[in-house]
């Protein structure tokens, strides 16, 4: 009875199995088309399906924000920014350097190590993590339930915080002069923001605001440095790139607001002539 | 007043020696030998009141230096010893700087030489009459300093550079032992003046010196080492190469230096530290050896010699054989006595060479010279006394003091003794022929100098001959004037403390009653060299040349000088420069560069091209390199873990 | 058979992380192996830079702390960051020396 | 008038010159006339007040006498802290006084970078006289290495055609030698507690410490002053180096070996000293023969002074480590001697250089007919190598040896022994040069100017006087050799 095993495990679970496999194979093959496909096209479009079917799995753990980004910026900016450099610069296919005998195996030698040492940290863990692993599965289900039971209850209770805070702001609210507008634009966004918090709490939001909610409190400063980052990279791709091209027409302000010494007013008498 | 000795000459040397370029010959002359006859008759009168009032006195001129428990002045001690020195040398000097009035009078630069004969006189007085082994080390390498300027005055002609050369470096091995002996009594003694030494020696009798792990009695290394320093400044045997080729020098400085004075230094050295060689007996047998084999070697070699000079340099290194042979014997006066005889004889032979080299213009090779006996009638006469006292004929000076010597090694009773009295002989022997051949073959037979020459052949000038008489009347009377005060009865109290001798030595007593035959056998040789002389040279004059085909080997051996010259240039010279060149290539270049900085920097040069290769400018190199680093590190994360 | 279909079924934390890791070596395998032009070498970064995101958020699915996301995010900024500089230098590049194939690209020799 | 610090004005004073001299303004040869009057007329009042500090330097007081010390880095301990005593006196008068000696000698025979060359020679006076002053550890050895500054860009820059390889393997040898000792320093302050002088001087360390420490202070000391194995840098420094130059290396540099284990080794390590004796006595006995021996063979007149140099330091060495009292001063005599001997030699090689352009000892015959007075005056400068009675090398030599006999008679028969090879090269060289045929010189041998002559005589004195008269001197170094003897003696 080979499928036995298959009422050992709930459908869900079935499908899931089922889907990452397609999507890792999917991945695998794809990475490594990109390194051995000759022409550096199908190399992108390789990269491509790989992005997309790593979006998917992202999906799949629940991330699904992450997943779409990866879609827009890897698939939408990189990846065409790889087929534009490649049409750009017209690149010959050039024959592949015949790889030294020696090399190859020395080459596929460290690399086994390396995949048998990372393997080995999954490995060496997975005894524990397979126990875990049930637990939060298990566990996972088991939240889930009660997340469903509490949450009617957790909205009363919550409702009756809610009114209790609004007292409590609004009390402190009382007691401090009204400063000025800002003041109380700011009272106002830091109730909402503790609003959103409870209910995070409560798991009841979906993968975006959690993130975002996550982002602009605790990471907020590492969120604005890659921002910076972004910036620079850009600038330093404009500044790399630029040339200075004087067979294109270009507009000179400076030049044209500036007086120009022989055009002036004189006034005339009548009749003198100039 | 007594200070004034010494002073006198260095005031000339200095006046004459800065200003010697401005100043003419003759005010030069002037200084120098007024300054020089009044230290000598000061020098007279110093002597006169010692002999006869017993004076003695020590003058401390000025502190020299003192560290720790070494206290060292420059100071005077004037007793008979240095009172005799110090006559002599005034007196031989003064006469020297009056010859050379006339001998040089042709030089060009006059003053710088008579500024370095008062040097030397001055060095030569500081030496006589210091009261410590410093200031006696001073004067002695001072009149290193003298006699290496005085030889190399003509310093145009390279022999006579390389002479003077030859004669500092033969000095400074003596004064390489004189050094270690001043060192070692320092270390012994703690103090170098001579009353102290003297007064400490018996409590350091039994002492023990320890060099290179091997002991040696104290007293005997001492004198031994100080021997060495006598036997440098003395010419004897093994360090006399310099004495033959001192004579490039000119005449007087021959006569002065090599002849009456500066060799004459150790001899009164050994003298002045008697009170310490009387207490070491193999130190005197061994200075007894040394003297008669240096007088036998000298004799035998001056046979052979052609040139004039050289046979009266070997004479002069002969008759120190003797005088250190006397020593050994600890028959001190007689030493004394003879040097003293010595010196005017042998000065006075010099000068007449001296005056025969300067008629002749310059040639001093006997072969070219002969038939002067009618042109120079004056300096053959003195020549002939010279010739008699040096060979010992009894009315001259050489004959009492020679003899004395040689009764007293008769008479001392020891194999040592009896070795030097037969040596001894047979170099009177020997003395006597070379002394007729050197006359003979320099002032008989016919002229074979060039003709151009013979009218300029004349009797030598006032200037010159003066001093020769004088010599001469000191060399026929200094004998038996002399000769009671230094050997004779009265020598006790003439010599008093100033020369110290064990009363178990008494050759010196016993020598005056020695056997008849004893002391009539030196006579009886001298009288039969000169008549071989005479057989030889004047009338079968082929007989020498035949005698030298028979025993080729012998005559080649002597005419060699015994091949000292020879043997100290292979042995010495050739293997120090061999030696010197291997250190400096070898050592210095080949192994402590290459092993020191010049190896480290080529070893870090060739390092850093193998780690240039490294860097190869490709990618994926360094992505391999990044490769092994994550595995490495993996591998050890994991063994951590396991 | 069932070992092994049990050992697959229920996708756990392990199975990404051997996702990754293999998507990470193939990457670094890229970045070493490839003999062509520097564009497979972007691509390569790529994937590594795939590969840390997925690692991120295999944990943070695994252990429901969203701070993997927000990781995975900034490595995403930053792979943007790094492929436009990238590719800008290689525009530069190429527009000197007319030809990016790896073996010319060795100036900065030791 | 007490309170004026004087010891660290004779320090930066030349400093200060130095600086002056970078204010100058004008054209090339009147920078060059004005930098070199300036350089000389500091040099003049710092040789003045040298002389100043003799004269009020009084021998009955005991130990270090003008001691100023100010905190430098309080936290460590260290401290400026200067003083002067017997020993250290004449090093200080000696450096001033060839300094102004140099800027004189140089006056005509450098042309090129004159401001450079003289505001060099003025930071070399006052790190030298600061490294013979300083009381501190740390300030020693910043004044000891500083020195190496100056003396390198005298050799690389105004030297001969292989300056710079002399001139770094110069650095670079001395400096490896200093590093060990900066250890021996530090772990010297670590556990003596202080870094300052005679503090340590009365502390007694371990044994088996002191043998550790004592071997960092050796290897430093012995590159410099140069013992034996460590000497091949001199010979190439000297060489390449321009007269001045060599007078101030062998003058000054070379006494900061010895100077070193005399304040260093001898107080603060007795027992190591006592205990490494022989070692060092051996290695100066083979100093003197080997360096007099490979001298003999020298065609270069510069070098064969050079390997005198390392012959006559061989006896310092010997001297210094004989641990009695007639020893050590005479070791302090040699040095002094041997600064002012050599640096005159140096000054009569430069003479010729000038005029011949060259220095091989085959270039010249007959000297003595074109150039009498030189003649004459480098007669009394070999016989004051030689160690002829009367200079003081002899003095200096005598001493050492009356010494080193007592301690070990093997090493004084070596000495003695260098004593006669010493005497050979130098008339060996002397006659060479000076006698002969007269030989086609080339005509521009011409005889002393008065300013050569000026300087060669200011040398002569000092060296007549000291071996005539030394007592004044002695009187100064003995009193403070006796605390060295005792702490050794216990």
């Amino acid at each position: 009875m080979p499928f036995a095993i298959l009422n050992e495990f709930s459908p869900f679970e079935l499908t899931e199995g089922v889907i990452f496999s397609i999507f890792a194979t999917i991945i695998i093959a794809c990475a490594l088309g990109v390194i051995t496909v000759r022409n550096p096209v199908y190399a992108v479009l390789l990269l491509v399906i790989a992005f997309f079917s790593s979006a998917a799995l992202f999906v799949m753990q629940g991330a699904e924000f992450l997943g779409l980004l990866l879609v827009i910026v890897y698939v939408g900016a990189i990846a065409v920014l790889f087929l534009f450099v490649v049409m750009m610069l017209d690149i010959r296919f050039v024959a592949r350097a015949k790889l030294q005998r020696k090399h190859l195996q020395l080459a596929l030698l460290v690399a086994g190590l390396l995949l048998f040492e990372l393997l080995a940290v999954v490995i060496i863990d997975q005894p524990r993590e397979r126990a875990d692993n049930k637990l939060t599965t298990s566990a996972s289900q088991v939240t889930a339930s009660q997340a469903t039971a509490n949450q009617v209850s957790a909205n009363q209770v919550s409702s009756s915080q809610v009114a209790a805070s609004q007292v409590a702001a609004s009390k402190k609210m009382i007691a401090k002069p009204t400063v000025g507008l800002v003041k109380d634009i700011l009272a106002k966004k830091i109730r909402e923001e503790e609003l959103a918090r409870e209910e995070a709490a409560k798991g009841l939001l979906d993968n975006t605001t959690e993130l975002g909610l996550l982002v602009y409190s605790e990471y907020l400063v590492i969120f604005e440095i890659a921002g910076l980052l972004l910036l620079l990279a850009m600038l330093g791709a404009i500044v790399l790139t630029h040339r200075k091209r004087d067979d294109v027409l270009r507009q000179n302000i400076s030049t044209q607001h500036t007086r120009d010494e022989k055009a002036r007013l004189v006034d005339i008498e009548p009749r003198s002539g100039v | 007043m007594i200070v004034a000795i010494p002073l006198l000459p260095l005031f000339a040397s200095i006046i004459v020696g800065l200003f010697s370029r401005r100043m003419g010959a003759a005010l030069a002359l002037f200084i120098t030998c007024l300054f020089m006859i009044i230290a000598s008759i000061l020098a007279i009168s110093l002597f006169l009141s010692v002999a006869l009032r017993g004076f003695e006195t020590t003058i401390t001129l000025a502190p020299w230096f003192t560290v720790g428990n070494l206290s060292i002045a420059w100071a005077m001690q004037v007793d008979t010893l240095s009172s005799v020195m110090m006559a002599i040398v005034c007196v031989v000097s003064t006469l020297v700087h009056i010859y050379s009035a006339g001998y040089m009078q042709d030089d060009a630069s006059l003053p710088r030489f008579m500024a370095y004969l008062s040097l030397f006189t001055f060095f030569m007085l500081a030496l006589v009459s210091a009261n410590n082994l410093l200031q006696m080390f001073f004067g002695w390498e001072g009149v290193g300093l003298a006699s290496y300027l005085l030889i190399g005055y003509w310093h145009h002609k390279d022999s006579a550079a390389r002479a003077g050369v030859k004669a500092f470096l033969v000095n400074r091995i003596g004064d390489f032992g004189f050094v270690l002996g001043i060192c070692a009594t320092y270390k012994m003694f703690g103090s170098l003046n001579f009353s102290e030494i003297f007064a400490m020696v018996p409590d350091v009798l039994g002492e023990e010196l320890v060099i290179f792990n091997w002991r040696f009695e104290a007293i005997t290394a001492i004198s031994l080492l100080l021997f060495v320093g006598a036997m440098g400044k003395s010419a004897q045997l093994g360090l006399h190469v310099w004495l033959p080729d001192a004579m490039e020098g000119p005449t007087p400085v021959s006569a002065l230096i090599h002849a009456a004075t500066m060799v004459t230094a150790g001899v009164f050295m050994l003298c002045r530290m008697s009170g310490l060689f009387e207490y070491s007996e193999t130190a005197l047998a061994t200075i007894t050896l040394f003297g008669a084999a240096t007088a036998f070697f000298a004799a035998s070699v001056a046979i052979t010699q052609n040139d004039l000079k050289r046979v009266i340099a070997y004479s002069t290194c002969s008759q120190l054989g003797y005088m250190v042979l006397a020593v050994g014997l600890s028959a001190y006066s007689a030493a004394m006595f003879h040097l003293t005889t010595h010196a005017f004889f042998k000065a006075l032979l010099f000068l007449a060479a001296g005056s025969l080299i300067h008629a002749l213009s310059g040639e001093q090779d006997m072969k070219r010279m002969g038939g002067l006996r009618s042109m120079m009638p004056l300096t053959y006469l003195l020549f002939w006394v010279g010739v008699l006292s040096l060979a010992g004929i009894p009315i001259f000076s050489g004959y009492y003091s020679k003899d004395i010597i040689l009764e007293s090694a008769w008479a001392s009773h020891t194999i040592v003794g009896q070795v030097a009295f037969l040596l001894g002989n047979i170099s009177v022997f020997l003395t006597a022929g070379y002394a007729t051949r050197m006359i003979i073959m320099s002032f008989h037979w016919l002229p074979r100098f060039e003709e151009k020459l013979m009218e300029r052949v004349h009797e030598s000038p006032p200037a010159m001959s003066i001093p020769l008489l004088l010599l001469a009347i000191g060399a026929i009377s200094s004998g038996f004037l002399l000769k009671d005060w230094f050997v004779g009865e009265g020598s006790g109290n003439f010599w008093r403390a100033s020369i110290f001798v064990e009363d178990y030595h008494t050759a010196l007593q016993d020598a005056h009653h020695s056997p008849r035959w004893v002391e009539v056998l030196p006579l009886f040789l001298s009288v039969l060299g000169i008549a071989a002389g005479f057989l030889c040279y004047q009338i079968f004059t082929s007989l020498p040349a035949r005698l030298a085909r028979i025993l080729r080997p012998i005559h080649q051996f002597l005419l060699e000088k015994w091949y000292f010259d020879k043997l100290y240039n292979l042995l010495f010279l050739r293997s120090a420069f061999s030696l010197a060149r291997a250190l400096w290539h070898g050592v210095d270049e080949k192994t402590i560069d290459a092993l020191g900085p010049d190896g480290i920097s080529t070893v870090a040069r060739r390092l850093g091209e193998r780690l240039r290769i490294m860097q190869s400018g490709y990618v994926y190199h360094y992505v391999f390199a990044i490769l092994i680093g994550v595995v490495v590190f993996g591998a050890f994360a994991i063994a951590q873990r396991l | 058979m069932p070992s092994l279909l049990s050992s697959l079924l229920p996708v756990s934390l392990a199975h990404y992380l051997f996702l990754s890791t293999s998507l990470f070596v193939i990457g670094l395998i890229g970045l070493f192996l490839n003999r062509r032009h520097v564009i497979v070498i972007l691509m390569s970064v790529e994937l590594l830079f795939l590969a840390a995101s997925m690692n991120f958020i295999a944990f943070s699915a695994a252990l429901g702390d969203l701070s993997g996301q927000v990781f995975a995010l900034f490595i995403l900024a930053t792979a943007a960051a790094e492929v436009t500089i990238g590719l800008a230098i290689l525009v530069v590049y190429y527009r000197n020396r007319a030809s990016i194939a790896i073996h010319d690209i060795s100036d900065l020799k030791g | 008038m007490d309170n004026w610090p004087l010891l660290s004005t004779i320090i930066f004073l030349p400093l200060l010159g130095a600086g002056l001299l970078t204010l100058i303004r004008g054209r090339e040869n009147d920078i060059a006339l004005a930098a070199k009057s300036t350089a000389l007329w500091v040099a003049l009042s710092n040789f003045a007040l040298t002389l100043g500090l003799w004269y009020s330097f009084d021998r009955q007081q005991e130990g270090f006498q003008f001691v100023e010390s100010k905190s430098w880095i309080a936290s460590s301990g260290i401290s400026y802290s200067v003083g002067v005593d017997g020993l250290s006196l004449f090093f200080v008068v000696l450096a001033s006084f060839l300094t102004v000696l140099c800027i004189l000698a140089s006056w005509r025979s450098i042309t090129k970078r004159v401001r450079d060359f003289m505001a060099a020679f003025l930071v070399l006076e006052s790190l030298s006289i600061g490294a013979f002053l300083a009381l501190d550890t740390i300030l020693f050895y910043l004044f000891f290495e500083g020195v190496l500054l100056p003396m390198f860009y005298i050799i690389g820059i105004w030297g001969g055609e292989r300056r710079i390889y002399a001139a770094f393997k110069f650095f670079l040898y001395t400096f490896l030698g200093s590093v060990l000792m900066l250890l021996s320093i530090i772990s010297l302050t670590w556990i003596g507690g202080t870094t300052y002088i005679p503090e340590l001087m009365n502390t007694d360390f371990s044994i088996g410490l002191q043998r550790v420490l004592w071997l960092g202070f050796f290897v430093s000391f012995a590159v410099k002053t140069p013992m034996w194995p460590f000497h091949t840098w001199l010979p190439d420094a000297h060489v390449e180096a321009p007269t001045a130059g060599s007078v101030m290396l062998a003058g000054l540099l070379l006494k900061m070996g010895g100077y070193g284990f005399l304040r260093f080794c001898l107080p603060i390590l007795p027992d190591a000293s006592q205990f490494y004796a022989p070692l060092v006595f051996s290695l100066s006995a083979i100093a003197v023969v080997y360096a007099s021996l490979v001298a003999l063979v020298q065609e270069d007149i510069k070098k064969l002074i050079a390997y005198s140099s390392v012959a006559h330091m061989g006896f310092v060495t010997a001297g210094l480590f004989a641990n009695n009292a007639t020893a050590l001063s005479g070791a302090v005599m040699q040095m002094i001697s041997h600064g002012l001997v050599s640096a005159a030699l140096f000054l009569c090689v430069g003479v010729l250089y000038d005029r011949a352009k060259t220095r091989e000892i085959k270039a010249f015959r007959a000297i003595v007919q074109p150039m009498p007075a030189y003649a004459r005056l480098m007669l009394v400068f070999t016989l004051a190598s030689i160690g002829l009675p009367g200079t003081s090398g002899f003095i200096g030599e005598i001493l050492t040896l009356l010494g080193v006999f007592q301690a070990s008679p093997a090493t004084a028969f070596a000495l003695a022994l260098g004593m006669i090879l010493g005497a050979g090269y130098m008339l060996h060289l002397y006659r060479r040069v000076f006698f002969g045929p007269p030989a086609a010189m080339p005509d521009k041998l011409y005889d002393l100017q008065t300013r050569e002559n000026f300087v060669l005589i200011s040398l002569v004195l000092p060296v007549v006087w000291i071996g005539l008269y030394p007592a004044p001197l002695l009187n100064i170094i003995t009193p403070d050799i006796l605390p060295i003897i005792a702490t050794a003696g216990h």
